[in-house]
């Protein structure tokens, strides 16, 4: 079990930076050995490792997804066939899901920034932040050792008794790696809990904190109480596989339904564990760009904790034609409705940030701004299946596969990749080419739009999910979506280039390049290791911009 | 926070009415109670565990962040039951709407 | 009803789930365009450089939190209403309907209509008349799906599932699996024939080869030697409970609980026996798991039903 | 929320003691928030076992009775006895003398080793009457398949418990041996209130265990 004794906090007195030319000492420069990097317990360089190991991981889906959609350029099975085309849907669900969207923002942008944002030196358990990070790794490893063994065809969601009986394919490997990886969420979970309640600076109250951290907050309710049944769920199956036995194989007396209750018990929440931090990335930068305090601060804050907790009660959507109870049925389809109010109370609370406010139209709000858009679709169209005779006609369709993808891909990654635009000064001390920021986010947001809007026409007029040969009346949708595919393609690898390219030749970033507010800015950029030179207090309201900065614009802020 | 701790005549007290608990428990196993056989049983065990949780885990001397932290986990695993279940009791319920 | 373009509405369910479909669409648009038209209209206004009047921003409005949230739920659960009432009416079939077995297996549909004819990938029914399929899964979890109808239902092993449609146009209408089973599951597709009564009847009853399903059953019920403990009158009494009249009866079992005599009654007891011993009875009949598959289940619950019209005790198949 | 009043303080770095009672606190919460999530996990076994209970009852009945109960209920007063060893030795660790915190703490492990044996034997025998199911399952009674899937989950639930149980013991054997090593540390009893807490649990989750598997009627 991890150590969760503490370590002496000794640390060497702060001594005031010397003011030599080269950069300050920073938490980069201190030392460049690769055990500085593989043993450190600074949660803002776990929170790199992380970016460059979702960065492998976004890349090996996002290969499965291109080669999917090369596929379904023609209704016929011509590119690959039925075994490899099942294997690619399933690793693109797998690694996508549960080594990508999870991690992404609460690992990189949630590791960095938590310390930063609440005035603490680290996190509340540093040696187990790394912890979390080995776990991930070997989690991965051994998940890509499955896929290399020749694969999973049994979709991300592992329905049995297909995939404890009839599938002949690596499966109880991957449980074994999805199972480890399962630990670094909890253990995420319970730092960024203690460290939220515990290590505040003097004065930060809870309504004093970033939304930022209000969103990590509630994901990490749901990281710690969810992840706990998935695993108990995949051990299960790996169990019924190993051993005959029939948990869920109904001719041994088990029940299909009940491997589904236990399975989409922990994917509902996770599904809100993958877009709550895109909501605290999206509050934070349209504060930032509007130069304005966030509408509706509390109804916001309160609202992330209302989708956590809420999201436990609505997982039996995912049954309704599964031979769940009627009245179940019903019972969930109202919770789901309710779900769906928080999420709409944040929309209209950002769009109401932008209200007088002081519009800069950076790189960062590009992609908040998408995210907002796109958000509201993928919402809405949450509402379709939730209607309970509307989603019998387009469960397991490509109406679903759409609805999930708008808020999956739609808004989580544009969120991760405006919060990691917004705060790559931060992070690396330097400045991106802004026109090639704005460009890859105007790209992204049209090729994703053209990839899944289409995908909502073909599902409803009846083409099911995880087919990889169709009916031929559909094919002029999927080329459009595979077209729309290779522009988004094309958008993601275009950050990447700039992005590493600023790293060596991008301008020097001053402390706070957006005129934020938020404590992470009054530090340096890229922050110390002890992340502030003298001690941080907080005296006004997270959002609250000192009269001293009054922008250059002509209605300055009162 | 450990200024309260139960001194060590508590611990054997809380230990000695575990013990009658678990006697009782199984004393309660050879009475035929019928269809109040599982509602004893799992009433007893509940006691032993908040024995356990409130004197041996010290949270009835924690701060009321930990007392919050202790009872979330089970008040989840609630939501958990009474969801599942609902399915599970209601399923072959057929309504007579159209007959 | 407005026609959405290729897809028809051939079942009397799929002109409501379009009328829904639309008023979801339409509730969408607005929200979808009330956001972006904003975020659009304040983006112009208040970009950086322009001169709108920018004093005194409100840093919140409590009347309007509430406001959105009441008119999120005043709009939002109607329409939650009338889509689980409309749930609710697909999910139950009505009395006088056709009932045509289905049975799923690893990538082919094969179906039995109660005259015994069996068809692989296609069903062929009557129009304007009630019609449900009986369903059950040989190996694992199928969907079947006729997008035409606005009908789904999954296809489970050890259990019955039933959809029930009514279908309103003739012609072909596809069909497709839609709950992921395997290697072929997107070649798991096939056709259902909507034929006027007149020519369903026709073809129903020329092509018939040899027997009716429960005519089966009863050869099965001889072969298996189910006689020997389960007597056809009430003046024998066997060692296993009398079957006349047993279909839709409620049956008392020995742990004192009742339970209704319905399809997946008669199969768990052929298939395991054990489960549910009927009060009164010794729990000697050993299980026909190996000897019999799902469709000589099909025929024997369809033989005892027959043995419950002749008693005329019986509610509805 | 406890929180210092919002008048802006002096800035100053948290004092050495301040920062230990913070300590103190940080180690207590996230060990209750781990134990949040191992109460998911064994909670959602329950309700596995509950709802396959709800649907076999009288074939949950006869798996149970083929259990031994005695060993059973021997095993939970061992666990039981382990608690308060455990307590006790938290007690003195935060007390005065170490040395009576370690005799406790090599008490707790004792006992967890004897739990454990016990456990093992009674899967010994379990064993030898054919009642493991996918190894040697020779039950022939009535409604064999509910019997066994039973039998599937009292080895699944019971195993887990052993296995955070063995994970418990080798927890307590570390930090004796770090309390030699590094005795000096600023706070030595932290790590056995870490451990104590983890072990109580462990037990909880036995006391759930026992009456539900064991005396099913």
């Amino acid at each position: 079990m991890s150590e969760m004794a503490s370590e002496p906090l000794g640390r060497e007195e702060r001594t005031p930076v010397s003011s030599s030319p080269r950069r300050p000492k920073n938490y980069l420069n201190t030392s460049y050995t690769a055990r500085s990097w593989l043993l450190t317990t600074d949660h803002k360089r776990i929170g790199i490792l992380y970016m460059i190991a979702i960065t492998f991981f976004f890349a090996v889906g996002g290969i499965a997804a291109t080669t999917m959609r090369l596929e379904l350029l023609t209704p016929y099975g011509d590119l690959v066939g039925a075994e490899t085309y099942n294997k690619l849907f399933t690793i693109h669900g797998i690694i996508m899901v549960w080594f990508f969207l999870i991690p992404s923002i609460p690992t990189t942008l949630g590791n960095f920034l938590i310390p930063l944002m609440i005035g603490a030196e680290d996190l509340a358990f540093p040696r187990l932040n790394l912890a979390s990070w080995y776990v991930f790794m070997v989690g991965g490893f051994v998940t890509m050792a499955a896929v290399i063994f020749g694969g999973v065809d049994t979709g991300w969601t592992f329905y049995t008794p297909y995939s404890s009986v009839y599938s002949n394919t690596a499966v109880a490997l991957v449980i074994v790696g999805i199972v480890i990886s399962g630990f670094s969420s909890i253990f995420t979970g319970i730092n960024f809990i203690v460290t939220i309640h515990k290590m505040r600076a003097p004065g930060m109250t809870w309504f004093r904190m970033p939304l930022f951290v209000w969103s990590h907050y509630a994901t990490s309710l749901i990281l710690v109480l969810a992840t706990p049944v998935l695993a108990l769920v995949l051990v299960l199956v790996g169990i019924e596989r190993v051993f005959g036995v029939g948990i869920f194989d109904p001719s041994l007396g088990g029940d299909p339904l009940l491997f589904q209750h236990l399975f989409w018990f922990y994917s509902h929440p996770a599904v809100y564990i993958m877009i709550l931090p895109g909501m605290g990335v999206t509050s934070e930068i349209v504060a930032a760009f509007a130069r304005r305090r966030v509408f509706g601060y509390t109804f916001v804050a309160f609202a992330s904790l209302a989708i956590a907790i809420l999201g436990f009660l609505v997982w039996g959507h995912h049954m309704f034609v599964s031979g769940q109870s009627i009245y179940a049925g019903m019972v969930f389809s109202v919770l789901s409705f309710l779900v769906a109010i928080p999420s709409a109370v944040k929309v209209f609370n950002w769009t109401a940030t932008m209200y007088k406010g002081d519009i800069h139209f950076d790189t960062p709000m590009l992609y908040a701004l998408g995210f907002i858009g796109l958000f509201t679709v993928g919402g809405l169209t949450g509402l379709f299946v939730a209607s309970l005779s509307f989603d019998v006609h387009v469960h397991d369709s490509y109406f679903v596969v759409a609805h999930f993808h708008y808020i999956m891909v739609g808004s989580t990654v544009l969120a991760y990749l405006g919060g990691i635009h917004y705060w790559w000064p931060k992070i690396s001390g330097r400045l991106y080419s802004a026109w090639w920021g704005r460009f890859s986010a105007i790209l992204i947001f049209a090729g994703f739009n053209l990839t899944f809007f289409p995908q909502f026409i073909v599902g409803y007029l009846g083409m099911p999910r995880r087919y990889y040969a169709y009916a031929p009346e559909f094919q002029v949708y999927n080329v459009l979506s595979s077209a729309g595919a290779s522009i988004l393609a094309l958008g993601y690898v275009l950050p990447l280039v700039y992005l590493l390219y600023s790293l060596q030749n991008g301008r020097l970033a001053p402390d706070n390049p957006w005129e934020a507010t938020g404590l992470e800015w009054q530090t340096s950029s890229p922050p110390p290791t002890e992340n502030f030179l003298e001690p941080p207090i907080v005296t006004h309201d997270a959002y609250e911009r000192p009269s001293a900065t009054i922008s250059s614009s002509t209605g300055g802020q009162p | 926070m450990h200024n309260n701790y139960p001194s060590v005549r508590t611990y054997f007290l809380v230990f000695g009415a575990l013990l009658l608990l678990l006697i009782a428990t199984v004393g309660a196993h050879f009475v035929a109670l019928g269809p109040f056989q599982p509602v004893v049983s799992l009433g007893i065990a509940l006691l032993k565990a908040l024995l356990i949780i409130l004197f041996f885990m010290h949270v009835k001397a924690s701060s009321g962040l930990v007392k919050l932290f202790a009872a979330a986990g089970f008040l989840w695993l609630l939501i958990f039951f009474l969801l599942t279940f609902g399915d599970f009791a209601t399923r072959y319920w057929v309504p007579t709407l159209n007959q | 009803m407005i026609h959405l373009p290729g897809l028809n509405q051939a079942s009397t369910a799929a002109g409501q789930v379009d009328l829904l479909f639309l008023v979801l669409l339409g509730i969408s648009s607005f929200f979808v365009l009330l956001v972006s038209g904003l975020l659009i209209y304040f983006g112009v206004k208040y970009r950086h450089g322009s001169s709108a009047d920018r004093s005194n921003p409100p840093a919140t409005n409590n009347f309007l939190e509430i406001g959105w949230t009441v008119a999120l739920l005043v709009i939002g659960l109607p329409v939650f209403v009338w889509a689980a009432s409309m749930y609710f009416h697909d999910e139950v079939p009505p009395n006088n309907v056709l009932v045509i077995n289905v049975l799923g297996k690893q990538w082919m549909w094969e179906v039995v209509h109660d005259n015994g004819r069996r068809e692989i990938n296609e069903i062929h029914l009557p129009v304007n008349y009630p019609v449900k399929l009986h369903m059950i899964s040989q190996d694992v979890i199928h969907s079947l799906w006729i997008p035409d109808f606005r009908v789904k239902q999954d296809v489970l092993p050890g259990r019955y599932t039933t959809l029930w449609f009514e279908a309103t146009e003739t012609g072909e209408f596809p069909l497709r699996c839609a709950e992921y089973c395997g290697t072929q599951h997107s070649g798991m597709t096939g056709t259902v024939f909507v034929m006027e009564q007149a020519d369903y009847q026709a073809w129903l009853e020329n092509a018939a080869q040899g027997t009716s399903l429960a005519a089966q059953g009863e050869q099965l019920f001889s072969r298996l030697g189910c006689a020997a403990c389960h007597k056809l009158n009430e003046q024998e009494d066997g060692r296993g409970p009398l079957l006349l009249g047993l279909y839709g009866r409620t049956v008392l079992l020995e742990d004192g609980t009742t339970i209704t005599a319905d399809a997946d009654y008669i199969r768990r007891s052929i298939v395991d026996p054990q489960a549910q011993i009927v009060a009164g009875y010794e729990p000697i009949m050993p299980t026909f798991a190996n000897q019999v598959d799902e469709q000589d289940l099909l025929a024997l619950i369809s033989y005892i039903q027959s043995l419950a019209n002749e008693d005329g005790a019986n509610q509805g198949k | 929320m406890t929180q210092t009043t919002t008048q802006p303080a002096t800035p100053a770095w948290p004092t050495e003691d301040e920062k230990l009672a913070r300590e103190r606190e940080v180690n207590a919460l996230g060990m209750w928030v781990f134990l949040a999530s191992e109460i998911m996990l064994f909670g959602g076994l329950f309700l596995v076992y509950f709802v396959y209970r709800f649907r076999y009852p009288a074939a949950f009945a006869e798996g149970s009775s083929e259990l031994n109960m005695w060993l059973g209920a021997l095993n939970t007063a061992v666990l039981l006895t382990s608690s308060l060893t455990m307590a006790l030795a938290v007690h003195q660790a935060r007390g005065s003398s170490r040395k009576t915190a370690v005799l406790f703490m090599l008490l707790t492990m004792a006992l967890g080793l004897l739990f454990l044996a016990i456990k093992g034997y009674e899967y010994w025998q379990d064993y030898q009457e054919g009642l493991v199911p996918g190894l040697n399952f020779t039950y022939s009674g009535a409604e064999q398949q509910a019997v066994a899937l039973f039998l599937v989950l009292y080895f699944v639930m019971t195993a887990l418990h052993a296995l955070h149980l063995s994970i418990g013991i080798v927890m307590v054997g570390v930090a004796i041996v770090w309390g030699q090593i590094r005795p000096f540390a600023h706070d030595p009893a932290e790590p056995v209130e870490m451990i104590g807490l983890y072990w109580h649990f462990i037990d909880i989750v036995w006391v759930f265990l026992f009456p539900v598997l064991y005396l099913l009627r």
